[in-house]
């Protein structure tokens, strides 16, 4: 016992770092090779984002700013995927801005991963439309308050905005049935709550996906302000199991036909939709091991101090 | 330092004005509220103006709580300042983590090795930024005095040329002129990551004794830290940004929290005034604690089934039209 | 002399963006004075490349040990430069074709995308990536049970590790429904919107407390120290 | 800490490095092989104005690589073996060898300081600082700066479709260039100290503006949000548990708050009930940096991941979550004639 307890005393971070190493690796390439999932059990948070959007009427039109870049793609992208795969299996109509230089793209690889792919019928202007990035951060927030064509004149491929079919009925934003966010940081979910949120009188309803640095700041505005939150890449797991227990139940293959959806029900789901419950399986490995470290330091530091009260006695 | 009057008697003497203050902005949004959904939808942004007629109005109509806010808080700040420079003595709790800025300058000088000072990543317009470059000058004053070397690499042009104004004032001040070297302040790159690598490849080569992090910080906190702990130095940290701070308080020796980052000069000058401001801060948080308490009572009895709960609610609401919501 | 006027002038910015949001006519202040500092900022490169440049010629001339590290730094710098103010294998822009210099800096096939890409993304994002070895060696270290407070913070850390993997409900899933309060997926929830927020909640409302108070020291002329007035005290 | 490791140590790290070089190895003669990137060739064709040309128009032309799968092009090449529609991309196949030594050279780092993390730091230094340069002549300079005061060439050089300046904004960039000129005087010694009036504009517009949001944003919308009535009936009558638990968390956070903000006292000795209230607070604080260290730990792992996703996926083509090298059923890992 002294013994291991004397190596782990002495250990070399290096072997720490192994240790998170395989426990990264080794899910990675498990999951990557046999292709399985661990089971989600969704949180009130993550449940409530899917219920808000399944609650809207047909056809609704819902915001969806993506304020995020490749930097933290690893994270959200699953979130804005699922949130437009949802919007769309329910006929909803999708704006999608960013705040974000960068973000203008992850609209356009999100479009062309879901819509294009799987709803090839949704038209570009009249069923979704990327506005891409503005910038001004909360300024642009401003401005949506009151006019929401002016902050965006344009679409991200040059057509103006003022006679798009999918913005007739938008004059602000409070105009839309739904904010629906992703963050990576400033500017991001807080400043929307911030500016838009609370500026519309709580009128319009917001829900947001972010990382999990952002996810203890903004636990304060759910249920209140926010009436959905995933958080960090759990969330997003938890989201994208929601959607795929729906779209694999026979019940829904009606609604499902009807939202033009390529496929109809289906047992497997493509590997594109498990992209967050299949990073779950580092998670795993590595908060285990976390864990085990803190009760591993904690184990060494007892002992010492045990042995240091004996000296001293 | 000798203790001077206690802060509840100075609170309450500042608690009568501001209430006046509040039940006339409460009484304004009383009047208001019939409209104020109207005006708050096209007057809270600055389109107002350019979409609909031009308002005649010359000042911003909602913006009193605000005003008012600012006008207390400044006023308590201003008012300490005041009395500390007319000879009111202060007395002021220690801030650890600030009386180890001269132990850890020390060691450096005994070891022969630098002190590393990283004012944050952002740029100038950032006020933790600013709060970072008040706090160098004072460190370099002590590096002056004790001849260490001090180094500062900066993440943005702006940053290297505050800090080298800031350090050569302080070198000037000390009359250690000589001594001191623009070239150790230098830029190394607007790029987050770019700059930690840099600097940590330069931790673990130079062994700096004592490691300053002051300014804004995100997610390259902890790879500063850990690094700088694996040399063994000194690491003392202070930031405003609350996602970075349980990195910087697991993984250094002292951690400014928040505001004790933002007192951190004023603590360090010892000016008489600059004390004095904090004490101003002190106050108004009373006041801050004070409505918070207030409110929570005429909510709790608002949300009370009693006959008085309607008025104590109208009540209530006007407190918080007063406070701009 | 010069000081005083410096003061001046930050004195009077300052108060000119304190008033802007009462009075209509200012309201756009605000916005434009970010504009006018992203351009100084970007002036102001001129003085960072300065020292860049002069601090790695110099190791680069003096023969310094690791001077070669200092040289591929300058040829690094010099090549991105020219390749992203060339605009090198940027192609025409489709709308503007016959604007010359229309096209997208970071645009597909240009080389400026390419080290974007190949370069620039791999390097930052394994230095971020380095942060999940950082955590396990800091969990290991400086989590351990010295007192109350560091006892409050592991416990905390613990919950809110497990409470959002699986093996959170693999461990207390099966509670009953009267406990299920404790089960870690809930517990961590309630810790982030009660303790979580009350800390956050206090931490702003100090901060901003503490920005209002620096930023009058300095619009005040009372902290000089940022303008090399010599350790701070006015 | 950093102690160095002992002889058996060094042998383990030795074999572990052996075992990804002979991985990486094997997957260079194995199956399809592995890290290659291949493009598509669209073509592009554009009618433009011209005022010289007898048409009145001209006609510019040129080729565009779009990158697509490595499955796209064997699907191709099965379709038509002589196509040269799809085909491997030298620049970027280069490219993933440079990102992948890169990302492997930076986790050298770990193991401890070696030429191979100096060479990528270099690297680092040089290519971001030019490349933020870039972004603030094409982002700032180029359309706030020559946009405002030359607008007419920067819209026939550069940004076709770029708005005509207002009067304040031209008013503004003048003073940005006035005061960026008077920073750069910081290059001629005699008159260098003049800089400082830039700094004192620059740190006196932040000192300004913060004031504002900070109070507006952040001590009123706190403070207010703080507010809560204490007891939240809850349904079955007043005193009863249910209620007690609902009111709970409201009773918490406010007591929370003031017991932090108490922490924060500068001017009082933290002694008597100041002093346990500032303990109570100091337990609510650590509560709250361990509850964001757990969830932030989340988001390192999530990049990690990423990093090793890239590792495995593109470049050694170890795995293929996304299914972008099968064809036909069959992985390009195993290869199309090959059995792994």
């Amino acid at each position: 016992m002294e013994g291991v307890l004397g190596i782990l005393e002495r250990l070399d971070r290096r072997w720490v770092f192994l240790a998170m190493a395989l426990a990264v690796a080794g899910p990675i390439l498990v999951m990557g090779i046999t292709r399985k999932t661990l089971p989600e059990t969704p949180t009130d948070a993550s449940r409530a984002v899917f219920q808000v959007v399944q609650s809207l009427p047909r056809g609704s039109t819902v915001l969806l700013s993506f304020d995020f870049d490749p930097g933290s793609a690893g994270e959200l992208e699953p979130m804005g995927v699922s949130m437009a795969r949802q919007c769309a299996l329910r006929g909803h109509k999708m704006v999608f801005i960013s705040l974000w230089p960068l973000g203008g793209q992850m609209i356009d690889q999100t479009i062309k991963k879901v819509l294009r792919a799987d709803f090839p019928h949704l038209q570009d202007g009249v069923d979704y439309v990327n506005l891409g990035f503005q910038t001004g951060n909360e300024q642009v927030m401003r401005v949506v308050l009151t006019d929401f064509k002016r902050a965006f004149p344009t679409t991200k491929a040059g057509r103006a905005t003022a006679d798009l079919p999918i913005l007739s009925g938008i004059e602000r934003v409070g105009d839309f049935a739904l904010l629906a966010q992703v963050s990576a940081g400033y500017p991001g979910s807080k400043e929307w709550v911030q500016y838009v949120v609370s500026a519309s009188g709580g009128k319009l309803p917001m829900v947001s996906g972010c990382t999990g640095v952002q996810t203890p700041q903004l636990y304060p505005y759910f249920p209140g302000q926010l009436r959905g939150l995933l958080g960090a890449i759990k969330g997003a797991a938890e989201y994208e199991s929601l959607i795929n227990a729906w779209v694999s139940d026979p019940a829904n293959a009606a609604e499902m036909a009807s939202a033009g959806a390529d496929g109809g029900v289906s047992a497997v789901i493509p590997p594109k939709y498990l992209e967050a419950q299949r990073r779950m399986g580092p998670q795993l490995g590595a908060h285990l091991l976390m864990v085990v470290l803190i009760l591993l330091g904690n184990v060494v530091y007892l002992a010492q101090r045990r042995s240091q009260r004996r000296a001293a006695a | 330092m000798v203790r001077g009057r206690s802060i509840t008697s100075d609170a309450a003497r500042m608690m009568l004005p501001l209430l006046a203050v509040c039940a006339v902005a409460g009484f304004q949004h009383t009047l208001a509220s019939a409209h104020t959904q109207e005006i708050a939808a096209a007057v809270s942004t600055e389109d107002a103006a350019a979409v609909g007629a031009p308002t005649t109005s010359l000042f911003t109509p909602g913006k009193l709580p605000l005003a008012v806010a600012i006008i207390v808080t400044s006023g308590c700040i201003i008012a300490w300042m005041l009395q500390a420079r007319a000879g009111a003595s202060m007395y002021l709790r220690r801030i650890p983590a600030l009386d180890a800025v001269t132990n850890a300058v020390g060691r450096s000088t005994e070891m022969g090795r630098p002190v590393l000072f990283i004012a944050g990543i952002q740029d100038m317009d950032n006020i933790q930024t600013v709060a970072g470059i008040t706090v160098l000058s004072h460190v370099a004053k002590t590096t002056a005095e004790y001849d260490a070397t001090i180094e500062v690499p900066t993440s943005r042009s702006l940053v290297m040329e505050a800090a080298r104004e800031a350090v050569r004032g302080s070198y000037q001040a000390a009359g250690r002129f000589d001594a001191y070297n623009a070239d150790a302040i230098r830029y190394i790159t607007d790029e987050q990551f770019g700059f930690v690598a840099s600097v940590s490849g330069q931790m673990v080569r130079e062994k700096p004794a004592a490691c300053f992090y002051m300014g804004c910080f995100f997610a390259e906190s902890l790879i500063l830290a850990e690094t700088g702990n694996s040399i063994g130095a000194i690491q003392i940290a202070g930031t405003a940004e609350s996602s970075q701070l349980p990195f910087f308080v697991a993984a250094c020796d002292y951690t400014l929290i928040g505001e004790e980052f933002m007192a951190a000069s004023a603590y360090l000058s010892g000016a008489p005034d600059q004390i004095g401001s904090l004490k101003g801060q002190d106050a108004a948080k009373v006041i801050v604690a004070t409505l918070i308490l207030l409110g929570v009572v005429l909510a709790t009895i608002a949300a009370l089934n009693l006959p008085q709960s309607e008025a104590v609610s109208r009540v209530f609401e006007s407190l918080k039209g007063a406070l701009g919501s | 002399m010069m000081r005083i006027v410096a003061l001046a002038i930050a004195s009077v910015a300052g108060l000119v963006m304190l008033l802007s949001p009462f009075f209509p006519a200012m309201e756009s202040v605000g916005a434009q004075s970010s504009e006018i500092f992203n351009v100084i900022a970007a002036i102001a490169f001129i003085l960072g490349a300065g020292s860049l440049v002069k601090v790695n010629l110099s190791r680069v001339g003096r023969r310094d040990t690791g001077w070669g590290y200092a040289f591929v730094t300058l040829l690094c710098f010099a090549i991105t430069l020219i390749v992203g103010l060339g605009k090198i294998g940027v192609p025409p822009n489709p709308q503007f074709a016959a604007t010359p210099w229309a096209g997208e800096k970071d645009a597909a096939g240009s080389a400026f995308a390419w080290i974007y890409e190949f370069i620039l993304t791999p390097i930052t994002s394994t230095m971020f990536a380095l942060l999940a070895f950082y955590v396990a060696s800091a969990a290991f270290r400086a989590f351990r049970a010295k007192n109350r407070e560091a006892m409050l913070l592991l416990g905390t850390a613990f919950i809110v590790l497990l409470g959002r993997t699986f093996a959170g409900v693999w461990l207390t899933g099966g509670f009953p429904e009267w406990a299920s309060g404790l089960r870690l997926e809930n517990l961590s929830m309630f810790i982030m919107q009660v303790f979580n927020t009350a800390g956050n909640r206090a931490i702003i409302i100090g901060i901003a407390l503490g920005v209002t108070a620096t930023s009058l020291r300095i619009l005040l002329g009372i902290d000089r120290s940022w303008m090399g007035a010599g350790g701070g005290s006015a | 800490m950093s102690k160095e490791p002992r002889s058996p140590a060094i042998l383990v790290w030795a074999m572990i490095v052996l075992a990804v070089a002979a991985v990486v190895g094997l997957r260079i003669g194995l199956g399809d092989g592995m890290a290659r990137a291949y493009a598509e060739r669209v073509e592009m064709r554009v009618t433009v104005q011209d005022v010289a040309s007898p048409s009145g128009e001209r006609v510019v032309e040129w080729v565009e690589w779009k990158s697509v799968s490595p499955a796209e092009f064997s699907r191709a090449v099965r379709e038509s073996p002589s196509q040269d529609r799809v085909q491997l991309n030298p620049a970027n196949t280069v490219g993933l060898w440079v990102a992948a030594l890169l990302t492997l050279a930076i986790f050298s780092f770990l193991y401890r300081d070696n030429p191979a993390y100096r060479l990528a730091e270099a690297i680092i230094i040089g290519v971001s600082a030019a490349y933020w340069g870039v972004i603030g002549v094409w982002d700032s300079i180029v359309p706030k700066l020559f946009g405002a005061l030359a607008h007419g060439w920067t819209t026939a050089h550069i940004l076709p479709n770029l708005p005509a300046p207002t009067t304040q904004s031209q008013i503004g960039m003048g003073i940005a260039l006035a005061l960026g000129i008077l920073l750069l005087l910081r290059l001629v010694p005699a008159v260098g100290g003049i800089s400082v009036w830039t700094m004192a504009f620059i740190v006196g517009i932040t000192a300004g503006a913060k004031i504002i949001s900070h109070v507006e944003s952040d001590l009123l919308a706190q403070t207010v949000a703080t507010m809560q009535p204490l007891v939240q009936p809850a349904d079955g009558g007043f005193w009863t548990g249910a209620t007690l638990w609902a009111s709970l968390p409201s009773v918490l956070v406010v007591v929370g708050v003031l017991c932090c903000l108490t922490y924060f006292f500068f001017s009082v000795e933290h002694k008597g009930v100041v002093g346990s209230a500032a303990r109570i607070g100091i337990m609510y604080l650590m509560i709250t940096f361990g509850a964001a260290f757990g969830f932030t730990v989340m988001g390192r792992v999530a990049l990690l991941s990423q990093r090793v996703e890239f590792l495995l996926d593109d470049w050694l083509w170890l795995i293929d979550p996304l299914e972008r090298r099968i064809v036909d059923g069959v992985s390009m890992i195993v290869g199309t004639g090959g059995v792994w």
